[in-house]
């Protein structure tokens, strides 16, 4: 798939192309202006991905192409032990989880399946949870916390299912309660929004002690759309709600809610997904062995003044807990 | 008849409107004098409709006792956020001009029959209950003077959702708001979410919903998404009851319908239960 | 209801209603009978209740005057305020509670409801709970520990449901979950099994630190028509089953199983429900009373003590907790 | 074709037995050499027949490291019960005899793949793997070492629930046992279980379904009540797949259905992933 944006890229891809196919004749020697038209494709994709505007990168954060959690224990893991099912109704397919090994770091690794083929994504529901989601995902995190190990939480999805059974089976309350166990668990948390950051739906797996963000994933209240469609009256207005929405990985940061942006190489994680991956595995990696190494206690009580400095009106103490 | 019915069409509707108040719930025209502003639930169908903070805190607080916390506490603007019709900052500082409010949630102390309690206290007037960062840290501030003092918790919560012109950062107040919730209740210290009409979205997916008891008003819509949300996405008209607090009653989300006037007693008697030993 | 071996005080009944209604007509006096013949029905009706087959005792266990989860409430709570809904799916209507006073104590109160009229017990589905209920249930006694609350369960169930949505929504693990919980809830426990003790289903609401029972009340791993059925291969067989079992509370005692015996009046609960009760309330107040001078430590390690004594093999220990 | 029927017609029973399993899932006669005996595993359809303990141990237990537990343990009889048939008591020492067996669980200590473990294996030819009074107590001593020494705890379970025999002292059982689970959950010592078929009543609705990890093995029956019972109360048929381990996947009470000749490996893959510190 070609985003709008990526066109000359594409015109220049197919040029290089056409060349290296006429060089294969004999006596043929395109080689320099292949070169040539290489370091030229090159520096413009680095403009445009320097360039981005914010309804580009809510492009980029969709791209079907995109590494998908599944993709991340392919590369990741060397090993994945999927736990399935909430305990009480189903197993959701959109937001799945169990022990991993990264990098020889034992973790309970969660995260938003959105799938790639057409049958993965109808089963996935896109990507987009239900409670019975949420209640697993509660579940793994107090078996990490039993079994000693950090939670990793991989965010990718548009929203929470907004259907009539998720509605009936509790949406709002599983969120709710995920959002209040996440505060006070007893294990270090590291959540990367790897693609779109939807709202409530992400957040009900991703309140971290670390939050980190690929530089062209998203994290929103609302999406744009639906932002422009309330306050432009205007959904094609999206791209302005995006640039009001303040949603990209620097803002984020400026705003204090990420904290690590970790870099994709020009052209996305889309267009390199194995290094975009190998980033995110870094940037893990460094903040596990961090917030390892901290006191649980500690670390609790840290989770709570990142979350609580976030809005703060001024220097108002909490109470010691 | 004629004559009457021609003298009543005849009346000017501000005069009309002085004598008779139309309910939203049944639309029936309810002679003023049977209408009770301070309680606003119908006498015919039992529609509650919305209050306002102040209401609230009348209809709550012991008479007189009602401090409020973070006065000064206004909505902020973290994004410099403007949309189609100006910037969020003017329209935040007019609709506080219009209520009187700073932001969209209340919070302070008071006696409640006697027993000392935290109240937050939303106003739906307020950019629609929204969840905002200082509507977060204020509800945050008045959970933490609960742990403090070990005094019960009790929130009202009459909310859209959250505050889309604070983006990201209203997001977080569910955390932020969350882990309030989550010291009170390793701390032992009670905590009662009240929903009234509406409560959505960020609201309902955050405090209002883990609440020791989760109490509703009667007819109180009570959702995660919005009605029409869902309705497009799985293509099907809803039953009328989706998302009333009696439909999430009977599928085990609130543990207790209450009309406004028996209200106060209700939590009054549920605090008595509550020993601080 | 008359139940068969209740027929002659039936007879005598009848005649001394008799007797009165002609002692009503002018210059009649047949006191001395009438006095006479309440005596001889009196003797009779404590031969009968000192002697009975414990399959007498699982009618009278089932016997539908019996008092009821409601008629408890509404004789020994001065306040009951029903607190409903499992947090996840539903609110079953066979395993109720809710903070009560009771005698002055505040308590959390929970229990099966049978039912009365046909209505109310097709609405409590005869007094069989289904998983929402156990998690209603196990909700309830959480809150209760956060309140400082001791627990109070009024055990009278034939059997947790055995329909097909019961199952898909986890019975087993509801009661299982149920009882690891209750096995170190630190907050006194009293259960009272004041009807029906059905297996798994009434010890999923019932691992007390006091186990108490009315006299008439019955306890059982199976009904006794079960049983018959498997074990004698016919279903009449159920007095032979019901002896077999050892149901009855005075076994059960001397089984450990129980704590203490409340005693019916002669005549059962069923012809004097307000004296049985009210045998109920002070037995209950007198292990409160007791529970509540505890250290909650000491508490939960008794609670493991008195289950772990049942069916012991002999005097190994286990671990201090 | 006719002769060779005749001819395997005339085969004397005890030669055919020998060479042929008849798998008890599909029927297919199975020639012994493709059996494994010590998998019990049809290599046709997959269907996992039942296990004795003694070959649950030896696909279990690092060779020559099992070392039982309490192994003096036997079969009370608190009720004195006996029925149609006769006493209980005679019947369990008749079991015994031809099992080898002294209780429905065979406990112990063992190395997994290297690790210290200690496992509760049930054995269904004892009285239907039925929980009993000295069937807890064995589990519970076991649980208890386990919580000593913080040594893993796994169960295999397979029972058609209470050993009514055993009356009130044997739904005690479950209460028993789940407090033993209980302190291993505070003290954060890893629980599995291990569903295998048929896994019912007092089994299921106590230590069976509250594992760390609720594992199962392919095609295993696992419910609280049984489908007769369930069919005469609704009404109804069921379907097929009702209580099956695969059924129970997809509504959320098992982590994983593991194969029969993959669960070592994994048992070993789990316990790597709990850290003692
Ligand atoms: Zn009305
Ligand atoms: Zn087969």
């Amino acid at each position: 798939m070609e985003l709008d944006f990526e066109a000359p890229l594409g015109d220049m891809d197919a040029r290089i192309a056409e060349l290296e196919r006429l060089n294969r004749k004999p006596d043929a020697d395109f080689n320099s202006e292949i070169a040539a038209l290489k370091r030229e494709r090159d520096v413009r994709l680095s403009e445009i991905y320097e360039t981005l505007t914010p309804w580009q990168t809510v492009q980029l954060a969709r791209h079907p192409e995109r590494p998908v959690f599944a993709d991340y224990v392919e590369r990741l893991c060397d090993e994945f032990l999927e736990l399935h099912g909430d305990r009480c109704f189903g197993d959701d397919r959109a937001l799945i989880g169990g022990f991993a090994r990264f990098g020889g770091e034992r973790i309970m690794l969660i995260g938003f399946e959105k799938g790639k083929t057409m049958d993965d994504k109808l089963k996935a529901n896109f990507g987009m949870a239900g409670p019975d989601g949420y209640r697993k995902a509660l579940r793994l995190m107090r078996l990490a916390e039993k079994y000693g190990l950090p939670v990793v939480s991989l965010i990718d999805t548009p929203a929470a299912y907004p259907g009539r059974d998720a509605e009936a089976r509790g949406q709002a309350e599983a969120i709710a309660r995920n959002l209040t166990a996440m505060a006070v668990l007893e294990t270090p948390f590291v959540a990367v929004v790897t693609g779109e950051g939807g709202s409530g739906g992400a957040l009900g797996a991703a309140v971290g002690d670390a939050v980190l963000m690929l530089s062209n994933a998203v994290y929103s209240v609302i999406p744009p759309e639906g932002c422009a469609a309330i306050l432009w009256r205007d959904a094609s207005k999206a791209p302005q709600a995006a640039e009001s929405l303040k949603l990209t990985a620097p803002s984020l940061r400026d705003l204090g809610v990420i904290d690590e942006i970790i870099p994709e190489p020009p052209g996305g994680a889309h267009r390199f997904p194995e290094a975009a991956m190998d980033a995110v595995r870094d940037a893990v990696q460094r903040h596990l062995k961090r917030l390892r190494r901290m006191n649980v206690r500690r670390l609790v009580d840290k989770r709570f003044e990142k979350y609580a400095a976030i809005g703060k009106y001024d220097n108002r103490k909490y109470a010691q807990h | 008849m004629a004559w009457f019915r021609k003298t009543r069409r005849k009346k000017p509707a501000a005069e009309k409107e002085a004598l008779w108040v139309v309910c939203p719930g049944c639309k029936a025209h309810i002679h003023k004098d049977k209408w009770d502003p301070g309680l606003n639930v119908c006498p015919e169908c039992g529609f509650h409709d919305k209050l306002t903070c102040r209401q609230r805190i009348d209809l709550t607080a012991d008479a007189g006792t009602f401090e409020e916390f973070d006065a000064d506490i206004a909505a902020g603007d973290p994004l410099e956020f403007s949309d189609a019709r100006g910037g969020y900052a003017d329209k935040a500082a007019e609709t506080a001009a219009k209520t009187g409010l700073k932001e969209a949630v209340l919070t302070g102390r008071c006696k409640l029959e006697g027993i000392t309690v935290v109240l937050a206290v939303m106003d739906f007037r307020f950019l629609g209950g929204s969840l905002a960062g200082s509507t977060g840290e204020k509800i945050l501030l008045a959970s933490d003077h609960a742990l403090r003092h070990k005094f019960p918790f009790i929130v009202f919560s009459a909310s859209g959702g959250a505050r889309m012109h604070e983006g990201i950062v209203s997001l977080m107040q569910m955390a932020k708001t969350c882990a309030g919730i989550a010291r009170l209740h390793k701390a032992r210290v009670p905590y009662l979410s009240v929903l009234t009409n509406p409560t959505f979205g960020g609201v309902s997916a955050s405090y209002a919903t883990v609440g020791d008891l989760n109490i509703a008003e009667p007819g109180a819509l009570i959702g995660f998404a919005g009605r029409r949300v869902i309705e497009q996405t799985i293509k099907e008209k809803l039953p009328d009851d989706f998302q009333t607090a009696e439909y999430l009653l009977e599928h085990g989300f609130i543990d207790r319908i209450v009309h406004r006037r028996d209200l106060k007693p209700f939590l009054s008697q549920v605090l008595n239960y509550w020993s601080r030993s």
